[in-house]
C-alpha cells in the first residue's frame, strides 16, 4: 500500500513538473478516473470474464500437463536426457511464434488461445516440479524406500508433499507466464461480441491512449496482485504447518 | 453455395468498408443460406497464416501481406478479387521541416521495414537524391515503429517524422504538431494506389465463386453507402470499432482522416505491381512473379450486373 | 575411493536379536544401509531369503508434512493394512513408544527424544520380519529407554523377528543381544563376537549383564588402542 | 536427441501425408536445410551477437537488480508487505505495455530495450530468491544465530548459500522470462544497423515465410536447450555438494 | 497453549559446570534456547549479564554447503578470529573431537557420531563465555564419549566457561557437573538438584561416580511414577 502511495506521489511531482505533455505522461488523478470509468462498463466485466476464464482454462491445463511432464522427466532418466533441456527450451520460445501452429491445428478459436497460453506456462510449471523433485532431501527418499514406497506411491506421498514449497512457487512462476501468454494469444484472433483484456490492452496501446493504457495496467497489476495473494496464503499455510515459518 | 463463407479483417480505418459491411448486414443480404463468419485480426501475419491453414476463406488485407503471401505459397494460395481503399498516408514532419533538402540528417519513422509506406519513403528519398539504407543509416535514417510508439516518439521529439497512414497522418498533425510534407497521392498517376484490398482463399475461389460473388455484391454496397452518406457511414464505422476494439475514433480526426481516404472496389493492379518493384528497387524484397495474383472475374461479372464499368486485368 | 567397509562376514539365524557396537564412524550405519539394500555393496552379496525388512534411521528422518498420527498411518497404508485399522494401531503404537498425546502434532513440535520415538512407532508399523535399528534410542533418558527395551522385546518375541540393532551402549547390547558382534574400523570389519546366553527378560543393572558389558567394553578399548 | 528425432520423423510423416500444403507445413528437410543457410550467413551471426549481447546485459541487471530487491523483501516484513505482490504483478504484466514508458524515459535507444528485459526479468528472480529463502530450514537459521551471523553476514554466509539451489531454478525461470521479453522487446527499437533475432522472428512472419520461421524457432529452441544446459551443469555441482542427487 | 515450561527458576554460577537431567520432552532444549535468546519467555526473564553464548544444538544441523572445514571456519570467522589463524584453529578443533582426517567431507558423508562431534568443534570454536550443550555426546561410542568428557572438561577448566550440560545419562551427569539439575514433565518444571563435590577429574566407573548417578536415577524414576 505504501509503495503505492510513493510510486502515485513521484508521478503526481513528475506530472506537475511538466516534464512531459498529459498526452505522453497523462495525470494520475485522470488515470485513477478511468480506472473508475473502466470499473463501471458492463463490457470491462465481460472482457475481465472472458480473459479470466480463459486464464483459468489455460492455467489448469498447463498444470495438468507441465505436472505430468514434470514428474515423468523428473523419474526417468532417459527422459531427462531426451527432453529436460528442450523444456527450458520451449520455455524462452516466444508466444507469437506459436501462432501459426496454434491457427493450423485449431483454426480461429479459442482453443488456439489456450494453445499458446499452455505453451507458455507448462513449461515453466514442468521446471518448477523438476527443481523441487531435485531438491527434495535425500534421507527422506531413503526413509521412505525402507518403508516401502515405490514407483507412482513414492510419488504421490513422499516426493510431491515433500516437493510441494518448491512446486506451488514454480506455479507462480507457471501464472505469470500463462497471463502474458493469454494477453499476446489473445490478439491471435479477435473475436468482436468477446472484448478482452488483451485486446483492450493492445487497442490502448495502438490508439496511443497513453491514461486508458495506463489504466489498464493498474488493473493487471492489481490483479496479479490478488493472485499473488491467493499463491502466498497457500505456500504460508503450507510452509506454517511444516515448521519453515521464522520465528523472528 | 457453402454452409459459410469466413471472412477476416483489421478494426482499422482503411478497412472501413468491410466493418460497414458487416455491421448494416449488406453481406448477409447476398449470402442468402450461406452463413458470415467474421473474425477480426490486428496484424497481417496472423491473417495470412489464418488463411493459409484454411481458418478463413476470404479477408481484407494491405498489398504486403498479399505480396507475401502469393509469394511463399508459390501462387498457390491466393487471389486478390477487389480493391477497398487508397491513399490516406502521407510524410508528416515537426515544424521547421519545410523542405527536402532540409530532411538530411533528420530520424524519420515508418510503420515497419519493407511495408508499403516504408517502401514509399526509401522511394521517395532516392527520388530527391537522399540516402537511406535499410541499416538506419545514410543522409536520412529511417527506424521501423509500430505506430502508436511513432507518434508517442513524435510527441517527445525523438523522431523528426514519419510516413504513417490514417489515422496516425491526422494524428500527428492535430497532436504531435506535425506538418504534411508530403501527401504520398501527389506521388502517384491519378492520386490513387492501393492500401487494402479483398484476397481469397484460392481453393475457396474455385469452389464457390458465387458466394465470392455475393461478397463482392455486399463490398459494393458498403461503397454506395459511404458514397452516398458518409456521414452516417462515419458513425456506423466508429460504433463497430467501439463494439470491436473498445475504441473509437475522436470524431474530428475521423473526420478529417476520413477525408484523405479514397474507398473504392478497383485493386489498382499497376499500383501494387509499382509497389513491389519498389520494395525490390530499395532491396526489401526479393524478385517476385506476381503473375495471375488477380481474378477480377468475379468483380466484373457483378459490376456488369451492376451496369458498371469493369475494372481492367492487369 | 575410501572403503567403508572391508570384509563382512556374518551369518544371522532368523528370529536372532543380533547387537552391532562398534566406534563412531566405523561402519555401522553403511553395513545397515547394505542390509537394507538402500546401498549396493562394491564387493560381495547380500542374502536375505526374501523376507521384508524395516529400517529405523539414526536420524528420524519423520515426514515434516505429516503430523505425527501421518507419519505412522503412511507406514501402515504402504504396508498395506486396511485403512479401518489406522486408528487403532496409531493408538496403539503410539502407546507402545509412550506418547500417547502427540497423535496430532507436527515433527517440529517435538522434542528430540520424541521425534526418535515417533520413527519407532512408525518402523513399528511396517509389516516386516527383519527390523533394522540404528541407535534407535540414543536421545532417549534412561527411565524411557528402559521401558523401549521392555516393548521392543516383547514385540521380537512376538512377532517372531530378526533384529539387528546398532548401538553404542555396551549395556544396552547386553541386555537386547542374543549375540553382540563388535566392529572395529579403519576400515570398518568385524572384530570379534560375544554370545550372550543369559535369561530374558534381562534387567539393565543385573550383575551379569554388567559384567558381559564391562567385557565388551574392553574389547571396544582393545580395537581402538 | 531421442526425442527430436522423433518429432522429425512424425512431422515428415504429417508432410508427406499431404495434409497441409507446404507453405503451411514445410517439409522438415527444407527448414533443416534453411538452418544450415542462415547458419552461413554474416547476418544471422550479427544478428545472434547482438541479441545474444542484450540478453546478457539485460538478464545481468536484472539478476542484480532482482536478486537485491528480492533480498531486501524477503528481509524486510513491512517491504514484503508493501511491495511483495506488487513484485508478481509486475511479473504479469505483458512486455508491451512497457513500450511507452521504454521510450518515455529511455527514447529510442538500447536502453529501452534492456528496460523492458530488465522489467520481464527482475520480478521472476526477485521472486525465485525469495521463495528460496522462505525455504531455508530453520534449524539452519537457529544454528547461525547461535554462531553470532546477524543481518549482512547471516544473509552472506548462511541464507543465500542456503537458498543457492532454489535461487538457481528461479534464475533459469528469470532468463526465459527475460529471453522472452527481449524478443518483444527487440520490435521496439528496430536499429536497423543491428540486426537482431527478435527482428527476424518478426520478419518471417511479416514475410509469411513458414520454413524461416520454424528454422528461426529451432535456432532459438536450440539457444534455450544452450542456457539450460548451462544452468543445469551448475545446479548438479551444487547439489551434488550437498549430496542432493539420489543414489538411484 | 500448551505450556513448555512452568516456573523454572535458576541462579547459575559463573564458572560453574550445571548439568540438566529429564525425561524426553520435559522441556530441556526448550530451556536451552530461551537461555541462548533464540526463543523468548512467555512470562518471566533470564538474565546473562552481557555474556556471550555458544550453543551446541542437539540435531548436528551442520551447513551443507560447507565442507567440515568450511563450517568450523564459518564460525570463527563469526567470532572475528583473524583468517590467519583458521588453517591451525581448525586442525587443532579436529584433534580435539578426534577428526583428524575429516576436514574436507561434507556433511553428508559423516557418520552420526562424526556429525555430532564436528558440530561439538564448531561450539569450541566460538569465542564465548556461557557453552549451553544439548545432548552433545549422545550419539557416540563409549570410548568416544570418555575422550569427549575429558577435553570438555579441559576447555571449561582453561577457559573458564559456564556450561549448560543437557544429558539424558545420569551416569555421565555425575562424570561431569558441579551440579545436577533433575527436571519433571507436564508442565517442565525442575524437581530437585544434587551438588556433586568430588574432585576432578573424575572416572565415569568410580563407585562415587556411580553411587550419585544412582542417585540421580532414583529421583528421575520417581518424578516420572
Ligand atoms: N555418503 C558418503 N560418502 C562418503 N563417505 C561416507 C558416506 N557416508 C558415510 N561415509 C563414511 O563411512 C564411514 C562409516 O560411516 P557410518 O555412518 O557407517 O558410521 P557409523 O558406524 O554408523 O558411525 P556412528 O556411530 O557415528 O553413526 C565414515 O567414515 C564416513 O565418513
Ligand atoms: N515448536 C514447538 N511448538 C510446540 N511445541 C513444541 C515445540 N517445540 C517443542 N515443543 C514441545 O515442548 C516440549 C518440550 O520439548 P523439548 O524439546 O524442550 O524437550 P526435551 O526435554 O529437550 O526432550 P528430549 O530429551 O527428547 O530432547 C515437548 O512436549 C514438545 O512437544
Ligand atoms: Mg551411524
Ligand atoms: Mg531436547
Amino acid at each position: 500500500m505504501l509503495a503505492i502511495l510513493i510510486v502515485l506521489a513521484t508521478w503526481q511531482g513528475i506530472y506537475l513538473s511538466g516534464w512531459r505533455p498529459p498526452y505522453v505522461l497523462p495525470d494520475p488523478g485522470v488515470v485513477i478516473q478511468r480506472v473508475g470509468e473502466m470499473l463501471t462498463t458492463a463490457k470491462f466485466w465481460t472482457a475481465l470474464g472472458t480473459t479470466l476464464l480463459r486464464a483459468a482454462a489455460g492455467f489448469a491445463i498447463a498444470v495438468t500437463i507441465g505436472t505430468v511432464i514434470g514428474l515423468l522427466v523428473s523419474r526417468s532418466r532417459i527422459l531427462r536426457a531426451a527432453i529436460g533441456s528442450l523444456i527450458t527450451g520451449l520455455q524462452t520460445m516466444p508466444s507469437i511464434a506459436w501462432f501459426p501452429f496454434a491457427i493450423l491445428i485449431f483454426g480461429l478459436s479459442e482453443q488456439a488461445i489456450l494453445f499458446v497460453v499452455i505453451l507458455g506456462a507448462a513449461p515453466s510449471i514442468a521446471n518448477g516440479i523438476i527443481s523441487g523433485i531435485d531438491d527434495v532431501p535425500t534421507a527422506l527418499l531413503r526413509t521412505a524406500t525402507a518403508l516401502g514406497a515405490r514407483g507412482f506411491v513414492m510419488y504421490r506421498y513422499i516426493v510431491v508433499p515433500a516437493a510441494l514449497p518448491a512446486y506451488l512457487s514454480g506455479l507462480k512462476q507457471g501464472w505469470a507466464f500463462a497471463w502474458r501468454s493469454l494477453m499476446a494469444g489473445e490478439l491471435l484472433v479477435i473475436i468482436a461480441s468477446r472484448p478482452s483484456l488483451g485486446v483492450e490492452l493492445q487497442f490502448y496501446r495502438e490508439f496511443a491512449d497513453t491514461a486508458g493504457l495506463m489504466a489498464i495496467m493498474i488493473i493487471i497489476l492489481a490483479l496479479g496482485m490478488l493472485v499473488d495473494g491467493g499463491f502466498n496464503s497457500i505456500s504460508k499455510r503450507v510452509r506454517r504447518k511444516r515448521g519453515l515459518t521464522l520465528a523472528a | 453455395g457453402p454452409d459459410s463463407v469466413r471472412l477476416g479483417y483489421f478494426p482499422n480505418l482503411t478497412h472501413a468498408p468491410a466493418l460497414i459491411a458487416d455491421a448494416k448486414g449488406f453481406y448477409a443480404e447476398h449470402l442468402g443460406a450461406t452463413n458470415l463468419e467474421v473474425s477480426t485480426f490486428n496484424a497481417g501475419p496472423s491473417t495470412i497464416e489464418a488463411l493459409f491453414s484454411g481458418a478463413i476463406d476470404m479477408a481484407v488485407i494491405g498489398p504486403n501481406p498479399t505480396i507475401n503471401g502469393y509469394a511463399q505459397s508459390g501462387g498457390e494460395a491466393l487471389r486478390v478479387v477487389a480493391g477497398v481503399a487508397s491513399g490516406g498516408a502521407a510524410l508528416v514532419v515537426r515544424p521547421g521541416i519545410e523542405s527536402v533538402s532540409e530532411l538530411k540528417g533528420s530520424t524519420l519513422a515508418t510503420p515497419q521495414l519493407g511495408n508499403t509506406q516504408d517502401v514509399a519513403l526509401r522511394t521517395w528519398l532516392a527520388g530527391e537524391g537522399l540516402s537511406a539504407d535499410t541499416e538506419g543509416g545514410g543522409d536520412v535514417s529511417i527506424m521501423p515503429q509500430e505506430n502508436a510508439a511513432a507518434l508517442q516518439a513524435f510527441n517527445s521529439g525523438q523522431i523528426d517524422g514519419a510516413w504513417v497512414p490514417e489515422p496516425w497522418l491526422t494524428r500527428l498533425v492535430e497532436e504531435g504538431g506535425g506538418q504534411v510534407l508530403v501527401d504520398e497521392r501527389e506521388l502517384w498517376p491519378n492520386g490513387a494506389f492501393i492500401v487494402a484490398n479483398v484476397i481469397v482463399r484460392a481453393e475457396f475461389l474455385e469452389d464457390h465463386p458465387d458466394t465470392v460473388e455475393a461478397v463482392i455484391e455486399g463490398h459494393l454496397d458498403s461503397l454506395d453507402f459511404i458514397a452516398k452518406s458518409p456521414d452516417e457511414a462515419r458513425s456506423v464505422f466508429n460504433t463497430k470499432m467501439d463494439a470491436i476494439t473498445g475504441q473509437s475514433i475522436n470524431d474530428e480526426y475521423l473526420v478529417e482522416a476520413w477525408e484523405n481516404v479514397d474507398f473504392l472496389y478497383d485493386p489498382l493492379p499497376d499500383t501494387l505491381f509499382t509497389g513491389a518493384e519498389h520494395a525490390v528497387a530499395v532491396g526489401l524484397l526479393n524478385e517476385v512473379d506476381l503473375d495471375g495474383i488477380y481474378d477480377l472475374g468475379p468483380l466484373n461479372r457483378v459490376l456488369e450486373s451492376r451496369n458498371l464499368e469493369p475494372v481492367a486485368s492487369p | 575411493m575410501r572403503i567403508a567397509l572391508d570384509s563382512v562376514d556374518l551369518d544371522i539365524r532368523q528370529g536372532e536379536f543380533l547387537c552391532l557396537l562398534g566406534q563412531s564412524g566405523c561402519g555401522k550405519s553403511t553395513l545397515l544401509n547394505l542390509v537394507a539394500g538402500l546401498d549396493g555393496p562394491t564387493r560381495g552379496t547380500i542374502e536375505l531369503g526374501g523376507r521384508r525388512i524395516g529400517m529405523m534411521f539414526q536420524d528420524a528422518n519423520l515426514f515434516p508434512w505429516l503430523t505425527v498420527r501421518g507419519n505412522i498411518e503412511l507406514a501402515l497404508r504402504l504396508s498395506g493394512v486396511p485403512k479401518s485399522e489406522f486408528n487403532d494401531r496409531v493408538d496403539d503404537l503410539l502407546s507402545t513408544v509412550r506418547l500417547p498425546g502427540a497423535a496430532s502434532l507436527r515433527p517440529h513440535e517435538l522434542s528430540g527424544g520424541m521425534r526418535q520415538r515417533v520413527a519407532l512407532a512408525r518402523t513399528l508399523a511396517q509389516d516386516c520380519s527383519i527390523l533394522l535399528m540404528d541407535e534407535p534410542f540414543g536421545a532417549l533418558d534412561a527411565i524411557t529407554r528402559d521401558a523401549m527395551h521392555d516393548e521392543t522385546e516383547r514385540i521380537w518375541a512376538e512377532r517372531g523377528l530378526t533384529v539387528i540393532f546398532v548401538t553404542h551402549n555396551v549395556r544396552e547390547s547386553a541386555r537386547l543381544g542374543d549375540r553382540v558382534i563388535v566392529m572395529a574400523p579403519n576400515p570398518g570389519r568385524i572384530d570379534s563376537e560375544l554370545l550372550i546366553e543369559l535369561p530374558r527378560p534381562r534387567l539393565m543393572d543385573h550383575p551379569d549383564v554388567s559384567s558381559r558389558a564391562a567385557e565388551l567394553h574392553r574389547r571396544l578399548q582393545n580395537g581402538i588402542s
